[in-house]
């Protein structure tokens, strides 16, 4: 977005915080502030008035909001700047009886991908989103992002260019499923290899809700707490299979990853799969729970017979 | 000082030292179904059918009992192939188990086959009460594709150095 | 630590043969928490049990491993033997190692290797098992019975006269549902209201039976044996109480309005009784169309009743109360055809197109022509009558894909009734296939065609009115010719399906409903009178199509089961059930979504969490509901909802066994 | 001596015949200490590697010991020993310092281990100066030099510029006596046109452009247990374990056992105070259940505990947590803060 956008809508942001603040209706601001580093943004509470101008918004606010509403919800109401991924992840944890629409407040900001601080490039999570904008909200703050992202369909035209389509978004999946099996063994095994087990894909995952984690559960059989291959490989994909039929797509967990597992390739697969065999809907765009593997239907595809 | 080597040694140690090393026997975990498919295994013995001793019958009330977490236990823990079996579907005694469970492992199924599985590995088959020569026929063919396929490495001995 | 004791059997020469069963015992010997092993030349018999309620005292076991023939045929044999013991029956795990082993491997190594893995399996699987407990819940024997149709009437009969009060929910004024509306029935051709109006007025005059009409079931809580379930009674505007049944308001009332009953061909007033041999037999108040309800004029009624029983502000009522067990009845409708089959005219198809329900009320005698067969359009006697089978049924591109049992023999019937109104008359009948399976239908049919109807196999592709005729093309697929029949009344035997309601009931009552909204039975073969919600039964035709002797037949296997449910003061919970660890549980719901039973429900707990009192939602499990299917437990991924008997751990530890 | 770095790989190949030799390198798209081979190409211009070399002597997953009973039900216990002669060649000053943290922990004050005991003493270190500090690293300001490494046993300096060929030399030097042994096996790959007088190594200049103050932050630290920032900075903090994981002295470990049947192993793995579970009790109850009482102990562990027992910091200023958060929750803003915070001390 340009120089003068970002400018005119953290005005606004810090406005509304500020107002939200004075008025009462909220308790904290859930935004991001600018961190030491060029360019670089952290997440920011805000829960006095005067504080509310260190609120940022812009090109490089990379955390995705969502999940510290759970956290932060026990001092009164939450507001939390919500573009497409926040936005879906709120439903998420709505549709999973984790939080009432009534315990947030959404500050809607138009998003047209955010970028990687270091590199300046448009971050892997954003390359692929399906929804920039906020999907609800209270407030909209600046008009819905019109044109597509920064990355490779931008600038293409106004209107409808922002779609990315289901090619784009499962490019990775695709590339995968192409490959011998033995080639996505040793991608996988690599992959789950170099895993430290730091859990940070769970923590930032609006979808790991859980009050204790099954890897937390010392129970026999379960998840071992060795780090090797069969035990990494049992916690990754169990962690996809759980949140799978859920996966908002934020991206998170790929960017929150300090060893650069391909996790979105994974649970896009998942994505991919229920779309293609059981019509699942994307998740969070609402705040219903239509998880496909908490339904069936009895014209399912039928292949095990 | 290893233990109890002899007697709890398993089966498919047990065959391979009968064939004197000569072939690989896979061991094989079969989750059955109390109502449809562990009735099938039993009538497949009430009918003295013959099948390769390699597969092991865990008995579930139901398909939709079987956790994908139990199949990466299992294979983690040496299977070298996982079966699960039930009712089909129209017919689970829970009415709709086997509709949650076919979604489930049609995705989980999947899941593993992305991250380089063999999909003989692990399959899912509907074998009712009736069909003890279909439970028959499943255990033979599973066993011989796995048994082609070669012992599975989980991967669970190789100690991950983070450097290295 | 727990003290295992294995006992194998050698069922004879059954194991014995191609198992080493010595060699197990000292394998079994060696398993962690194995105390004592030994083997049995027959386990199951009274020496064999006899042998291992000894071992039980003399080495202090807490728990057993029968490796033996398959569980599926000795599980209860043993449970019983420990009840006489002072150990749990449920801390007991059977190793099929016969069904499973030894008849089905030849390689006397192999079977003992693997028999000696299956122990294995069970001795870890049982170090896990805990003490189960089956919990009493206590049985109202109150029966509900929703819908008073020739269903409804029978199961509320049955019910009563076992001896158990019943209370039966009609949503129109009068019981007697579709049967009461029908002429005659097939193959005998009784008349149907005279063999469905005695049991109106027995059911209506029954010590043991409450009749409430124009009423509806609004809520359903609880679970077997204790539903609590919330009645709504549209107002009747009639103090029945009071009310003589004389008829005078009836007669007097200036509204008229097309009758329900007779199917749109016939008239009825504001205050009215559907028909003359309604149960109750007093009138109600249409308030949608009564001046008085409406505008504030007229009140003829009010001030021509003897009795003073007319009550215009008359209002809703609502009552709660508890039933033990419930018997779902409320038929079926009549396929809309006319949005289906714009080929037979859809909407605005001639008054002369009529349903096999409305042929009915022309037919009778009490109906609106007083039995005289007559065109709706102009009131003439239609000298050919084209009757046109399988209107919505066995159509999946227009209507239903399924056949609806029925109308064969009721589109014999027309014919036959048509025929011997009309002596003159011709009659043909289109048709896919004849479908005659039941005492004296096949008789009945070949009758009709010796009657004189015409019957051609084929579908009618257009019906168009020409020159005040009715033109039928269709197809006689045995002659492979097209053919064109000029009718003056055409009658659509038209397909049966679900009642409105189906839906909104089968989810509320838990009852799952198939591919077109049919409430589903618990087993298509085993169980067709009961649902998978315990204490909830089907009767007639809202499991599906059928006709009228196969639905009281069905009503009457219902009252049965509801009557051997009320022979017990208290029901015996499954043991081994699901249950949801409060601590893990973080209140997702997605068990709820899975639950074919309906047996878990969110609730609010409060609890002490690291000193700190909270409040928090969890799931918790119905043990009168549950039936231990297990599917919860897969849905739940912190692991908090965990299956008795079948729990994660016990799994994953026999897996773990198994791969050593 | 001088080394050329075009001679580097016959010297490593040469070293991997007597010990595991472990080099910066990029494997599968993480920067770490990999096993040398012929197949693996050092990068020794990785400033700091994502994964510290600690694991070469604290592994994220140790086998301790087997135990179990044998056929007559006698119990048993075996000790796994492991330990080969390894050689890290090209740590970071910052990496070595971290190595004498963990040596506080695991071999002094009267408690040794001895897993890490055997591994440690069979530890050849030989530690490279940088000379382009990442924008993340601020050793300086933890009191260590980027040019020096004190406990290593030979230390490699490169030449301040590239000379004419393009190929950089190093000055080797051998800091200990294990190191000047070891430098027996170097002699013939020593550069013999240039002689050490004559050698110009990276400027001891050198410096980190991140600065912090760590001037009465112990001290502070000690009176602020129950300081509001806690709350106020863990809010961003999503308890997952990377900072710990990537920390090159973060040690703690959880002991756990996996048995089958009548034997098991009893291993430890890392464990992170970020996690819960890090201090949950038998009976269910948590002392540092909260988010910020264990933020809290992170950082009063690196800067404060740390110190008063040891008397170093447990930062060693490498930056690999500042660059690896997730939600930049950075230790050097947490300096600042402390540094800022109106605290008497």
């Amino acid at each position: 977005m340009s120089l003068s956008t970002a400018e005119a809508l953290t005005d606004a942001l810090r406005e509304e915080a500020r107002r939200l603040l004075a008025e009462g209706t909220v308790a904290v601001v859930v935004g991001w502030e600018a961190g030491r580093f060029p360019n670089q943004t952290t997440p920011a509470f805000i829960s006095d008035p005067e504080q509310a101008q260190r609120l940022v918004y812009g090109d490089y606010c990379v955390n995705t909001l969502a999940k510290y509403a759970l956290g932060e919800k026990a001092a009164g109401k939450v507001a939390v700047c919500v573009r497409g991924c926040d936005s879906r992840g709120i439903n998420r944890m709505i549709a999973d009886n984790q939080l009432l629409r009534d315990e947030v407040y959404l500050l809607g900001l138009p998003c047209s991908g955010m970028k990687d601080p270091a590199t300046g490039s448009l971050l892997m999570k954003c390359r692929t989103c399906t929804e920039h904008d906020a999907v609800t909200y209270d407030v909209l703050l600046g008009p819905a992002t019109a044109a597509g992202h920064d990355g490779a369909s931008a600038d293409s035209s106004a209107g409808d260019s922002e779609h990315v389509s289901d090619e784009q978004r499962f490019t990775a999946v695709l590339g995968i499923e192409e490959m011998a099996p033995e080639k996505r063994r040793a991608l996988f095994d690599a992959a789950f290899n170099k895993c430290i087990r730091c859990y940070a894909c769970r923590k930032s995952c609006p979808c790991c809700t859980c009050r204790e984690c099954f890897v937390d559960q010392l129970r026999a059989g379960w998840q071992g707490k060795q780090n090797n291959l069969a035990e990494n490989r049992f916690y990754n994909i169990t962690r996809v299979f759980h949140i799978g039929d859920r996966c908002i797509e934020c991206g998170e967990c790929e960017r929150a990853c300090p060893m650069g597992l391909p996790l979105m390739a994974l649970n896009r697969k998942m994505v991919k799969d229920l779309k293609s065999l059981f019509n699942a809907d994307d998740a969070g765009m609402t705040e219903e729970n239509s998880a496909a593997l908490g339904r069936y239907d009895l014209g399912d595809l039928e292949e095990f017979m | 000082m290893p233990v109890n080597e002899a007697p709890t040694a398993s089966a498919a140690t047990a065959a391979t030292a009968a064939t004197a090393a000569t072939a690989f026997e896979p061991t094989i975990l079969a989750f059955c179904c109390h109502w449809c498919t562990y009735s099938g295994a039993d009538l497949a013995g009430l009918n003295r059918m013959s099948y390769p001793a390699n597969v092991r019958v865990l008995r579930v009330p139901c398909s939709g009992r079987v956790n994908p977490q139990f199949v990466l236990t299992a294979l983690n823990k040496g299977c070298d192939g996982v079966l699960v079996c039930g009712c089909h579907p129209g017919d689970c005694h829970y009415v709709s188990g086997n509709y949650f469970a076919r979604r489930r492992l049609m995705a989980f199924k999947r899941l593993l086959e992305f991250t380089g599985l063999e999909p003989e590995r692990f399959q899912v088959r509907w074998i009712s009460g009736s069909e003890a020569g279909k439970f028959r026929d499943t255990v033979i063919e599973v066993c011989d594709q796995i048994r082609a396929l070669g012992p599975y490495r989980s991967g669970v001995s190789d100690d991950v150095s983070l450097n290295g | 630590m727990s003290r295992i004791g294995v006992f194998i059997c050698h069922c004879g020469s059954n194991i014995g043969a191609t198992v080493d069963v010595p060699k197990v015992v000292e394998a079994a010997r060696t398993l962690p928490h194995v105390v004592y092993a030994d083997d049995n030349k027959y386990t199951c018999s009274d020496p064999g049990q006899q042998s291992i309620r000894d071992a039980i005292e003399e080495h202090d076991l807490d728990r057993i491993v029968i490796a033996s023939c398959s569980p599926r045929m000795h599980e209860l044999t043993f449970r019983k033997m420990l009840h006489q013991t002072r150990i749990n029956p449920y801390l007991l795990e059977i190793a099929n190692i016969r069904e499973q082993c030894s008849w089905v491997h030849k390689d006397i190594e192999a079977g003992t290797a693997k028999a000696i893995d299956l122990v294995r399996m069970a001795a870890a699987k049982i170090d896990r098992d805990t003490p189960l407990y089956t919990t009493t819940i206590p049985v109202n024997k109150r029966a509900l019975v929703i819908g008073g149709g020739i269903a409804g009437m029978q199961a509320a009969l049955d019910i009563a006269d076992a001896g158990y009060p019943v209370t039966l929910v009609e949503k129109e004024p009068s019981l007697g549902g579709k049967m009461v509306m029908l002429d005659k029935t097939f193959p005998t051709m009784d008349c149907s209201a005279c063999i469905c109006t005695p049991k109106m007025a027995e059911v209506g005059t029954h010590p043991r039976i409450e009749v409430r009409t124009c009423a509806e079931v609004e809520k359903v809580a609880g679970y077997v044996g204790n539903f609590e379930v919330t009645i709504r009674e549209a107002p009747k505007h009639v103090d029945y109480e009071l009310c003589t049944g004389c008829g005078l308001c009836e007669s007097k009332c200036p509204t008229k309005i097309t009758s329900e009953f007779d199917q749109g061909l016939g008239k009825r007033k504001a205050i009215y009784k559907p028909f003359a041999q309604a149960v109750p037999s007093k009138p109600t108040i249409d308030a949608a169309h009564c001046r008085k309800i409406n505008e504030g004029k007229c009140g003829v009624c009010e001030k021509l009743c003897p009795t003073g029983a007319i009550r215009f502000d008359d209002e809703e009522k609502r009552s709660t109360e508890t039933y033990g067990a419930i018997i779902v009845a409320i038929g079926y409708q009549l396929i809309d055809w006319a949005d289906l089959y714009g080929e037979y005219g859809g909407r605005v198809a001639s008054p002369n197109v009529i349903t096999g329900l409305q042929f009915e009320r022309l037919v009778n005698a009490s109906g609106p022509t007083e039995g005289h067969i007559q065109r709706p359009s102009d009131g003439t006697e239609p000298k050919s009558v084209v009757i046109v089978k399988c209107v919505g049924s066995r159509d999946p591109h227009k209507g239903k894909a399924y056949c609806s049992r029925a109308c064969c023999m009721y589109g014999a019937k027309h014919a036959h009734q048509y025929l011997d109104k009309v002596p003159d008359g011709r009659c043909y009948v289109f048709y896919m296939d004849v479908r005659t399976p039941g005492k004296g239908y096949d008789e009945f049919y070949m009758n009709t065609q010796r009657d004189g109807a015409v019957y051609l196999r084929g579908r009618v592709s257009k019906i168009y009115e020409q020159g005040g005729k009715l033109v039928c093309l269709g197809e006689d697929t045995l002659a492979g010719a097209t053919v064109q029949v000029e009718a003056d009344l055409v009658v659509l035997e038209t397909a049966m399906v679900p009642a409105d309601d189906a839906d909104r009931l089968g989810s509320m009552l838990g009852v799952t409903r198939d591919k077109d909204l049919w409430l589903s039975e618990a087993h298509p073969k085993l169980r067709p009178v009961e649902t998978n919600s315990g204490g909830v039964y089907l009767a007639g035709t809202c499991q599906g199509p059928k006709d009228i002797p196969d639905t009281v037949a069905q009503a009457s296997a219902a009252a049965m089961k509801v009557c051997i449910l009320f022979s017990k003061d208290e029901l015996e919970s499954n043991a081994m059930i699901a249950g949801s660890d409060v601590g893990l549980c973080n209140g997702c719901g997605a068990c709820v979504a899975i639950c074919p039973y309906q047996a878990v429900t969110l609730e609010e707990v409060t609890r002490r969490e690291n000193s700190v009192m909270v409040t928090r939602t969890v799931s918790n499990v119905n043990p009168g509901l549950c039936q231990g299917c297990g599917a919860c437990t897969v849905a739940c991924k912190p692991g908090a909802m965990d299956l008795k008997g079948f729990s994660d751990e016990q799994i994953m530890r026999e897996v773990e066994a198994l791969c050593l | 001596m001088i080394l050329r770095h075009s001679s580097l790989e016959g010297l490593l190949s040469t070293l991997s015949t007597g010990a595991r030799v472990y080099v910066p390198a990029k494997a599968d798209g993480v920067t770490k200490f990999v096993l040398y081979s012929s197949s693996v190409r050092p990068d020794f211009s990785i400033t700091n590697t994502t994964m510290p070399p600690k694991d070469l002597l604290f592994p994220q997953t140790q086998h301790m010991y087997r135990y179990g009973t044998d056929a007559e039900g006698v119990p048993y216990v075996e000790p796994v020993h492991d330990a080969d002669d390894v050689i890290v060649f090209g740590m970071r000053p910052c990496d070595v310092r971290s190595i004498e943290c963990m040596d506080d922990v695991f071999l002094t004050k009267g408690f040794v281990d001895v897993s890490y005991q055997a591994k440690r003493e069979r530890l050849l270190m030989v530690a490279m100066a940088c000379t382009a500090p990442a924008p993340t690293c601020f050793c300086n300001s933890m009191g260590l030099c980027p040019t020096a490494a004190p406990l290593a046993d030979i230390l490699l300096r490169p030449a301040g510029a590239t000379d004419a060929s393009g190929d950089t030399a190093y000055l080797v030097e051998a800091q200990s006596e294990k190191g000047q042994a070891a430098l027996a096996q170097w002699e013939s790959y020593k550069a013999t046109d240039t002689s050490d007088a004559d050698f110009e190594p990276v400027s001891a200049a050198v410096s980190c452009s991140l600065k912090v103050s760590m001037v009465g932050v112990k001290d502070k630290l000690e009176a602020m247990f129950d300081h509001p920032i806690w709350e106020q900075l863990s809010k961003k903090c999503i308890t997952c374990g990377t900072c710990t994981f990537v920390c090159p002295t973060c040690h703690c470990f959880d002991i756990s056992q996996e048995n089958r049947l009548s034997e098991g192993t009893r291993f430890r793995c890392w464990d992170s105070c970020m996690f819960t579970a890090y201090t949950e009790m038998a009976g269910g109850h948590n002392p540092r259940a909260s988010k910020s009482a264990r933020v809290r102990q992170r950082f009063m562990h690196k800067l404060c505990f740390f110190e008063q027992r040891y008397g170093k910091t447990l930062c060693v200023g490498c930056g690999r947590c500042v660059e690896k958060c997730p939600v930049a929750l950075d230790i050097t803003c947490l300096i600042d803060q402390i540094g800022a915070a109106d605290v008497a001390y």
